[in-house]
């Protein structure tokens, strides 16, 4: 099976100067497909900042690395796991858990902590309560058991994504910062060593699926379904690890994710400007007859491809056979940059590095301003009232699927191992102890795809921006961004446009925000049909909070705080100078510790916003008054950005006020923290816990 | 005093329970192979949490066969203490050193939570700084945390006055709300909450830090 | 009317359970298993009119529910009680 | 030669998938169905060499392994293949 285009092919004969045999023309189907090359989101991806003083490793490794002082670093990324999961959705994401977390421990880290952005079919689709039951078991399956807490995310519903739902995972891992390893190969006459599980004929074809759309017959296409075994990859971790502590062992890594032994062997190969010599006899297999070209295509997971410095083969063998994993050597790096795979005494395949990984194809494709979308009713004209019940209008929304508590979902994740979460689902953003040097990292997923839809550009800053704002919240500041990139066809110039915009949108929010992309992930294909889902850019943001800090929350404190809207109401477009002001008086309020508790203003607009500040463990109420002479509904809903609803105590009021700088924003004073309702105006009063059922029990 | 924790393939919380132990409470600890048989004369032995071969199959099954069982056994015997968290407590019910056994939570679905716990027992070694009747709050986090015992066994373990923490809003369908039991000897005990998950301010909760410190007092004496 | 149904991993489907469970009977002592595959039995008790008819009504269910045909396979029989 | 392990919950004891999928198939259109058990079903491969000695075997791996007999009960069949 090949899915390179007829000139595609071309290109490959003249590079071999001879046709491929059928194990080669397999490594440059998988190797030369969006999934692994990127050729068609490349040219745009360049454009992205990679760089700031505390980026050690940027794109092109297994994960990005930032330095955290004191001689540690964190390494983290977040990945896609979509089509698998659609097709069975608790393997597909426990597989991709099993992948995101594989990609953090071959740097050298530890992982301490996980998140994952979820977006499945309307709410009423027959599908969706499957697909939710299954993925959410599947995360939690993989990462409970391999005792990696996960500690937030985000789980909505839409349409769009009926006949492709969006699983993406994101880990993160502590390690010290020189001690990063990285997917090369080096040093002629140095042992290939394969790792982990057995190989078996799962998940063939798997990357090339990632890179094709869904339809009838995708059914019959099916490569077979990769369980996961998260048993064996707690103890391929422990394994690793404690093989990295082995001074000079190891000279490279790499997981086996997608495409298996060839994508593992190619661009460790590319690298280090080396080649491979593979004995493909020697590879422990799980199952019996498998020819060259399934061994080489193989997905199989929890495996890794370790080159290690000749003469230790044996101290490493040690460690592997220790925690009950397969160990094998099946082969050795040579000077030749060509990769060559041996069978039963034959050359089964024999190829030139170069042309497989650094000559893949990459494409502009054409790309076209679609025509109108659908109109965004604009506040400053609503007319189609329904209802002037603002009770029953914000009960409804608290207890819609986007907006309602997903602690049915996170209930399902271990949160609390590990003994590092400050702060789990529930807040603005997850919150992490680094044990190692006493501070804290604080991490955020977001994505607003009916915004980047409407506009590509301005959605992508949009959510970059909240995706800062909720660090903020927390008290992080923001300091490197990972990313995913769902969209549907590229191969359709207006789908290729909105990847275009969006990337532009993520270049100048992520330069703005001094938050450099250090790594990320791109999943086309998302079309079902012909139904392509809504450009769906999901942004991890990750923020530092200093030595001994506790994060903020956002449910109010005490009786008698007052409550201060930071930023407008008001409809005018995002604008980045009031965000970073907005951003900025937040984060300085906290640090002079003058908050008692700060939650970002986002879906649902400011009276969802105060209803879950109202929804801590106390339940306090609040009364709120809010008179900029806008319509009840934009004051009540209005989904304006760059706002964030912060509660002082009274005497901290002065100080407060007194940090504002410039008049890019002023604060207003809205209210008071107390009693157990929730006052707005004279538009809504309503008990908290009747607002808070609604809120809690809609989902589950 | 000295603790070993032990690593069977799959424990995950055998580093938090060391953290306890040794950063926070400031006392000796090691870590104990499953594969090894000495206990490198240790004074308590843990069970840590986790999910020991994956809990496939059953949870804590095949970690009950491991060498280091045999030798848990005889440390038991001769009185040594045995605390079993979590996966340790599944564990210790598997290899029999404690009547029940954990199966699936009621509801199919792993939970992770805090929950309020009522001391049954305050008499015992493991649980002397609580107060009888005192209510704590601690995390629960697991998919088998159903404790099931049959009719029979249920009214020894009453009559031995067995029981040490319950539920006091039964999570998982626990017979008898029941989440933590000792043996007769009052020498082994297992609890499916993780009190080394709430033994730090800065986490939030250190309600679970007695149960260590009352071990500890006791090797003091 | 009682049916009995098995349903087990399709060929070629990773069965990481099995694995464990060889590797652990290994350890005690049980050299001669080489293969273990790690399946559900499941007892249904159903007041059928015939056994056609209950046939029918059983094999819906296991495509429905009972097995996840994406990686298991189910095969079954009905006893008469 | 291959062992076909079937596992049961004992009489009395509760099974709480067995009642969730009961539930699921009432609510899927299922009416007849009275009662679900879901237990386990494990294939051995084994070089064994005799049946009987087989036998032996396996009763001992469910003995000490595979059915935790405060609940579970086991049976079995040999096949010689
Ligand atoms: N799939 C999930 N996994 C873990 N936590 C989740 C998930 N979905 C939602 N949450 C948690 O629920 C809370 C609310 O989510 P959301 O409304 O998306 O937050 P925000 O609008 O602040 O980004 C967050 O604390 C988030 O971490
Ligand atoms: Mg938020």
């Amino acid at each position: 099976m090949s899915t390179l285009t007829d000139q595609e092919y071309q290109q490959v004969v003249q590079a071999l100067g001879r046709k491929p045999n059928e194990v080669e023309l397999g490594i440059f189907s998988v190797m030369w497909s969006e999934h692994c090359c990127y050729k068609s989101s490349k040219i745009y991806l360049k454009q992205f900042p990679t760089k700031s003083s505390r980026v050690l490793q940027g794109p092109g490794e297994n994960a990005g690395i930032i330095d955290i002082g004191d001689g540690y670093a964190i390494a983290f990324k977040m990945e896609s796991h979509n089509h698998p999961s659609f097709i069975e959705p608790y393997q597909g994401a426990a597989t991709g858990v099993g992948g995101i977390l594989r990609d953090i421990f071959t740097m050298g880290a530890r992982p301490i902590a996980s998140l994952n952005s979820l977006r499945f079919g309307a709410m009423n689709h027959p599908r969706t309560p499957y697909l939710l039951r299954g993925v959410v078991a599947g995360i939690g399956g993989y990462g409970n058991c391999m005792g990696i807490p996960t500690v937030g995310g985000e789980t909505t519903f839409d349409e769009c994504y009926n006949g492709n739902i969006l699983v993406n995972a994101f880990t993160l891992g502590v390690l010290k910062k020189d001690k990063i390893f990285r997917g090369i190969a080096k040093g002629v006459g140095n042992p290939v060593i394969l790792v982990g599980s057995k190989t078996g004929r799962d998940g063939i074809h798997g990357a090339t699926m990632a890179s094709d759309v869904f339809d009838k017959e995708s059914e019959s296409k099916r490569p077979t379904v990769q369980v996961g075994d998260p048993f064996t990859e707690k103890k391929l971790m422990e394994a690793c690890l404690e093989a990295f502590e082995l001074e000079g062992a190891i000279v490279g890594i790499q997981d086996m994710g997608a495409a298996g032994f060839t994508c593992s062997s190619f661009e460790m190969s590319a690298k280090g400007g080396v080649g491979m010599e593979l004995m493909l006899d020697k590879i422990p297999l799980r199952e019996t007859g498998m020819t060259p070209y399934e061994i080489m295509l193989s997905e199989s997971q929890e495996r890794m491809l370790l080159i290690a410095q000749k003469g230790r083969e044996e101290d490493l063998r040690k460690i592997f056979e220790k925690w009950e994993l397969e160990f094998a050597i099946v082969g050795e790096v040579i000077a030749e940059k060509r990769v060559k795979g041996y069978f039963h005494g034959e050359l089964a395949f024999d190829l030139p590095v170069e042309p497989v990984t650094d000559a893949a194809p990459v494409y502009e494709r054409p790309v076209e301003v679609p025509g109108t979308r659908f109109q965004v009713p604009s506040t400053s004209n609503l007319e189609s009232r329904t209802s002037d019940n603002y009770n029953d209008i914000l009960l409804k929304l608290l207890s819609s699927p986007n907006l309602c508590s997903k602690e049915w979902v996170w209930r399902q994740y271990d949160k609390t191992v590990g003994t590092n979460t400050l702060l789990a689902s529930g807040a603005d953003a997850a919150v992490v102890r680094i044990k190692e040097n006493g501070k804290a990292i604080a991490m955020s997923v977001d994505g607003k795809a009916k915004d980047c839809y409407l506009n590509p550009y301005l959605g992508a800053v949009e959510t970059v921006a909240e995706a800062a704002r909720n660090l903020v919240c927390v008290g992080a500041k923001p300091v490197g961004v990972s990313d995913c990139l769902n969209f549907g066809n590229p191969e359709n110039p207006e789908i290729m446009w909105e990847f275009k915009e969006v990337c532009r949108g993520l270049t100048d929010a992520c330069k703005k925000f001094e938050t450099p992309i250090v790594g990320g992930n791109v999943s086309f294909y998302n079309e079902t049909e012909g139904k392509n889902i809504y450009p769906t850019p999901i942004v991890a943001m990750v923020g530092l909070l200093e030595k001994g800090v506790t994060p903020m929350t956002p449910w109010w404190k005490q009786n008698g705080d007052i409550i201060y809207l930071i930023g407008e109401n008001n409809d005018q477009p995002f604008d980045f100078e009031q965000e970073l002001a907005v951003q900025g008086l937040c984060l300085e309020a906290f640090q002079k510790g003058l908050l008692q508790s700060a939650h970002d203003v986002s879906e649902g607009g400011l009276a969802v916003t105060l209803a879950e500040c109202c929804f801590g463990k106390n339940s306090l109420g609040a009364t709120v008054d809010v008179n900029d002479g806008l319509a009840p509904e934009a004051i009540l809903f209005g989904e304006a950005p760059s706002r964030i609803v912060v509660s002082l105590k009274p005497e901290n009021e002065k100080e407060f006020v007194a940090l504002v700088k410039n008049g890019v924003t002023s604060p207003t004073l809205i209210g008071k923290v107390g009693g157990n309702k929730l006052k707005i105006n004279d538009w809504v009063d309503e008990s908290i816990d009747k607002l808070w059922k609604g809120w809690v029990t809609a989902l589950g | 005093m000295k603790f070993g924790i032990i690593q069977f393939l799959g424990s995950n919380c055998e580093a938090d329970t060391f953290h306890v132990v040794h950063n926070v409470l400031k006392q000796e600890a090691v870590y104990l192979w499953h594969e090894e048989t000495d206990l490198k004369k240790v004074d308590c032995v843990i069970l840590p949490g986790g999910f020991s071969h994956g809990d496939y199959l059953r949870a804590g099954a095949m970690a009950a066969r491991s060498p280091i069982m045999q030798s848990v056994a005889a440390f038991a015997d001769r009185g040594g203490l045995v605390l079993g968290i979590c996966n340790g407590f599944q564990i210790l019910c598997e290899a029999k050193f404690l009547p029940g056994v954990l199966v699936r939570n009621k509801n199919l679905q792993f939970i992770s939570e805090d929950v309020e716990l009522v001391l049954e027992r305050t008499d015992t070694l493991f649980t002397s700084l609580y107060n009888v009747g005192q209510k704590i709050r601690l995390p629960i986090a697991n998919m088998e945390g159903h404790y099931y015992i049959d009719d029979a066994g249920l009214t020894s373990l009453k009559k031995n006055n067995q029981i040490v923490l319950r539920y006091t809003n039964n999570p998982n369908g626990s017979i008898g709300d029941i989440a933590g039991i000792i043996n007769e000897k009052g020498n082994v005990f297992g609890l499916m909450p993780h009190p080394e998950r709430a033994s730090e301010k800065i986490l939030g909760n250190n309600e679970g830090r007695l149960i260590f410190e009352s071990i500890i007092k006791l090797c003091r004496r | 009317m009682k049916a009995k149904i098995y349903i087990t991993l399709k060929n070629g489907v990773h069965d990481p359970q099995g694995e464990a469970v060889l590797g652990t009977l290994k350890h005690l002592g049980f050299e001669g298993v080489q293969g273990v595959r790690v399946g559900k039995y499941i007892e249904l008790n159903l007041n059928g009119v015939s056994k056609e008819q209950t046939q029918t009504q059983v094999r819906s269910m296991c495509e429905k529910l009972l097995a996840n045909t994406v990686i298991e396979s189910y095969s079954f029989e009905i006893v008469e009680q």
